[in-house]
């Protein structure tokens, strides 16, 4: 119970950095921690406690091996989610190099140019 | 233009960089017997070229690996992992494993997983070592505040 | 049966040969995308002679079963959602062979048109709930590039806008993905629901709630739209056309009806709460758009109101309230595909989208004009034309399950978008102001947009019976079907 | 692997103190530096919940992320100022406190229980991982054959993005400016 409420902390934390703050680099460091965040609640939900690794050791027997093993699944999507977060900071450190260079500056008070 | 980092830096780190990829093959070409797989080891390997990015600079980097090599290995990693998905097709389905399994710790065991993980390392490894190298080419002239890239024709073949 | 993966592989095969081979060259690189995009078409029709023998198609990718592998299913609603995507994508890609000379580099442009296109399919044709959000993440993100393909300062900052409220959406169904992995432990939509018994309600809502403001928050409904309206109308016309016309429509509304009718079938009151929301965006979308300066703004809050109005006849249920959907949704996309892309041709010509400084296209460009009328009035709902039909069978659904109310603001609702489009026609094809005059857009700009208008024209020929039967199959899925049934087989 | 919830807790409680810093601190280097730390912090966790190759994958790509962002500051300026817009400012905490109310009120029915996993699934990928697909790490089965579709839209993910990098920072835009 404990682990889930760290978890929602570092989610607010991340949700406060994007929204409330106005800067582009500001905004991308948030989303980063609230991809941090959803990738832990992920294998923290498929932890087992005292589970092994979900990898076969020579000398393990098998029956053993599928009891004591944490669950794999969530790891598999864990490896998607980590890369989708990077393609997304990827793209967004783009756009906020070109966007540096029409307006000057990363605040983004000074760029409202679309109103509403 | 940046010339690298410091002596030292670029004496390390030509040191430290072969056994970088040579991990990061292992862990691509071992992924389905120790932990690791395709994503790692491509990821693994980007990072060293990023390495020698940092340190000498970008022109002795670019000559070894053009940006135009490494978009067109980007792409055919793509393809193959693509085609790997489609040889399934002879076996009747989409996705079918249709190779022989093989023993259990041997290297050639998990059928058609070997080619997948060769295939998406190398797409990851190119890829995010085109990202970073294109992000870093964005330089701002202070003269017009205009960007100004190093991407001189020759740069890119 | 191997043809329900066409349509993913096809679009993918074409973004990856385009970048490999034909990038740097324009003319090559548009004709490969149109090719893939016809042949994917054409698979899709030969798709049909299978949906419509066995009622549905399963595949299991890869020859594992159900909780193992990811399992493809295709029945009528979602043929009926291919059908119409897999229509409009080539007449969309015909357009811009020629509209995207003037940016840059448009090799790049039909590779992220293919990887939209085969982010979309792959949402439509499967059934898992991780493999929806990787496909919707490809989708989003391909557009979030093509939001900003002009590169100047509005686009920009208008595809950053996006690209957060994008992603805090996809967050959030992440979130609720996560819940049902750590409650049932499974992704497959059939497993999870056979193993949705054992879970309070409490859970479910929590799972509910997370799904339904995640794909409102895709589908611009109310609370959730300021982002649409920057976004859909700085885009290239072509990008704009995809994104109003069909985009929001299968990200948003699609997973909205799937998840509403097909999954949680045993919380019936989220149906008021999609019918609230649609009501006021409804309103809000055709208020906002009377008083706008751009033609490409007043459509992008025209289509927030229209896909109010599919979300609301959704929200009403019943036979009339999903076949009224199910049409609304063909119906808007052919129509408004037509009118961005006639606001493209006008901008190909004018250089410029602006109302006051567009004036008297009649004399010049009848065509534009002919086509751009016939989607304005299409939307509006005169009688002839398409958007008519889905809209008289809404207010329909509404009188008979006693809504009164709803009809009548139904019924207002579409003479504001009447106001609003007539005067939009009248200032900018009507009017005999002066200005230097252009002659018409060539044969490859205009064709696109006469093949639309001819299907609006016609619309009324789908509610004939033969056609219909099609329809009924598919509002039966939507009335009766549940994931379940897969499993017990 | 350790299982006494103390050292579970220390590595939390350091991840949330990281990213406070990360939001809050003014100079960008230093919040990337702390974001840094977060990442490093995240990697030794997953290889405690016994995730050694997820754990490698977040090491990596969080450097390449730091260096990603890096490449977005350098030469361009370094400090944000503090001020935070006010609406957003409220907005933020009155989700942030009905979000926490219902969180503590319902947890033990929305969230599973710590410990056990629902291994409805899981048990049959390990099973299957080892018996018929002869692969012994049954994450890297899962990822390109039981569940490979996933992993193609993964590939195209990645594609997409630097499709993106590649349209983004191209020199002009339309060609008539």
């Amino acid at each position: 119970m404990i682990v889930y409420i760290f978890i929602a902390f570092m989610f607010f934390i991340g949700i406060y950095g994007m929204m409330a703050k106005k800067n582009i680099i500001k905004m991308i460091i948030g989303m980063n921690i609230i991809g941090y965040a959803v990738n832990l609640f992920f294998i923290v939900l498929g932890y087992k406690s005292g589970g092994i690794q979900p990898i076969l050791v020579p000398g393990m027997d098998i029956k053993e091996f599928v009891e004591r093993a944490v669950n794999p699944l969530p790891q598999a999507l864990v490896l998607t989610s980590i890369v989708i977060d990077l393609s997304i900071i990827c793209f967004l450190a783009a756009l906020s190099i070109r966007i540096y260079e029409k307006y000057g500056t990363f605040d983004l008070e000074k760029i409202r140019r679309l109103k509403g | 233009m940046n010339k690298g980092m410091s002596e030292i830096v670029k004496t390390i780190s030509k040191i430290v960089v072969p056994f970088i990829i040579i991990f990061g093959i292992s862990v691509i070409f071992y992924g389905h017997l120790t932990p690791g797989g395709g994503f790692p080891g491509g990821v693994i390997i980007s990072a060293s070229f990023v390495l020698l990015l940092l340190a000498y600079g970008r022109e002795k980097v670019l000559s070894k690996l053009s940006l135009y090599k490494s978009d067109i290995l980007h792409d055919i990693g793509a393809i193959m992992f693509l085609s790997v998905s489609l040889i399934g097709f002879a076996g009747g389905v989409f996705f079918l494993n249709i190779f022989n399994k093989g023993k259990l710790f041997s290297l050639w065991s998990g059928g058609n997983l070997l080619f997948s993980n060769i295939a998406i390392g190398l797409k990851v490894g190119t890829s995010l070592f085109l990202g970073i190298t294109l992000l870093s080419m964005a330089r701002i002239i202070h003269k017009e505040n205009k960007i100004e890239f190093y991407e001189k024709e020759e740069d890119i073949k | 049966m191997n043809l329900i993966v066409f349509p993913v592989i096809l679009y993918l095969l074409s973004a990856f040969l385009i970048a490999l081979i034909w990038k740097e060259d324009e003319k090559l690189s548009g004709i490969a995308c149109l090719s893939f995009s016809i042949l994917v078409f054409i698979s899709v029709i030969l798709l049909g002679k299978y949906v419509f023998l066995n009622e549905r198609i399963i595949y299991f990718v890869g020859n594992w079963q159900i909780p193992i592998g990811i399992t493809l299913m295709v029945d009528a609603l979602s043929y009926i959602f291919l059908v119409v995507v897999n229509f409009v994508l080539p007449v969309i890609c015909w357009f811009s062979n020629s509209y995207m000379r003037k940016y840059t580099k448009p090799g790049y442009f039909y590779i992220l048109f293919s990887l939209i296109s085969a982010g979309l399919n792959g949402i439509l044709i499967s059934m898992d709930f991780f493999n929806i959000y990787v496909f919707l993440e490809i989708s989003s993100i391909a557009s979030y590039i093509l939001v900003a393909f002009g590169l100047r300062t509005e686009e920009l900052e208008a595809s950053l806008k996006y690209t957060m409220i994008g992603f805090i959406g996809s967050t959030l169904i992440l979130i609720g993905i996560g819940l049902i992995l750590g409650k049932t432990g499974t992704l497959n939509i059939s497993d999870f629901m056979s193993a949705i018994l054992n879970i309070n309600k409490i859970q479910l809502l929590f799972i509910l709630g997370l799904f339904i403001s995640g794909f409102a928050l895709k589908t611009a409904l109310f609370p959730f739209h300021f982002w649409l309206p920057d976004a859909h109308s700085l885009a290239p016309s072509p990008v704009s056309a995809i994104l109003s016309g069909l985009f929001i429509k299968v990200t948003g509304f699609y997973m909205l009806v799937r998840i509403i009718t097909n999954i949680f079938i045993i919380f019936p009151e989220s149906k008021i709460i999609i019918m609230a929301l649609g009501l006021i965006s409804m309103i809000f979308g055709s208020l906002m758009a009377i008083d706008q300066i751009d033609i490409k703004r007043t459509y992008a809050y025209s289509s927030i109101s229209q896909i109010g109005y599919c979300a609301l006849a959704l929200g009403i249920g019943g036979y009339y309230g999903y076949l009224g959907a199910i049409l609304h949704f063909i119906y808007h996309s052919f129509s408004k595909s037509l009118l961005f892309l006639n606001s493209g041709a006008i901008e190909y010509r004018y250089k410029t989208t602006k109302i006051e400084e567009l004036k008297g296209l009649s004399d010049k460009m009848p065509y534009t004009t002919a086509t751009g009328s016939i989607g304005m009035l299409s939307i509006s709902g005169i009688p002839p034309f398409g958007c008519f039909w889905s809209k008289i069978i809404i207010i329909i659904a509404a009188i008979k399950s006693f809504y009164y109310g709803i009809a009548f603001i139904c019924v207002i609702v579409s003479v504001i978008t009447l106001g609003y489009f007539l005067k939009l026609k009248r200032n900018i094809f009507d009017s005999k102001g002066e200005g230097e005059k252009f002659e018409e857009v060539n044969f490859n700009l205009l064709m696109p947009m006469v093949i639309l208008s001819i299907l609006i024209f016609f619309g009324g020929l789908i509610l004939l019976p033969e056609v219909k039967i099609y329809l009924d199959k598919a509002v039966g899925v939507m009335q009766n079907f549940s994931y379940i049934q897969i499993g017990e087989r | 692997m350790v299982t006494n919830i103390f050292f579970h807790v220390f590595l939390l409680s350091m991840m949330v103190i990281g990213s406070m810093v990360a939001v809050f601190s003014r100079k960008l280097i230093s919040s990337l530096v702390s974001l840094g730390t977060v990442g490093m912090l995240i990697s030794i966790y997953f290889l405690i919940l016994g995730a050694p190759d997820i754990a490698i994958t977040q090491l990596v790509v969080e450097v390449l992320a730091l260096i990603i962002l890096l490449c977005a500051i350098t030469g361009r300026d370094v400090t944000a100022d503090m001020t935070s817009s006010k609406v957003y400012v409220f907005l933020f905490i009155f989700i942030f406190v009905i979000s926490i109310l219902t969180f503590i009120s319902y947890s033990n029915f929305i969230f599973p229980e710590f410990g056990n996993t629902n291994m409805r699934v899981g048990k049959e990928y390990l099973y299957l991982a080892t018996e018929k697909l002869k692969s012994a790490n049954a994450v890297t089965a899962i990822v390109l054959d039981f569940r490979g579709y996933d992993t193609i839209g993964e590939a195209t993910v990645i594609f997409t993005a630097i499709i993106g990098v590649m349209v983004l920072l191209r020199k002009k835009g339309k060609k008539d400016e």
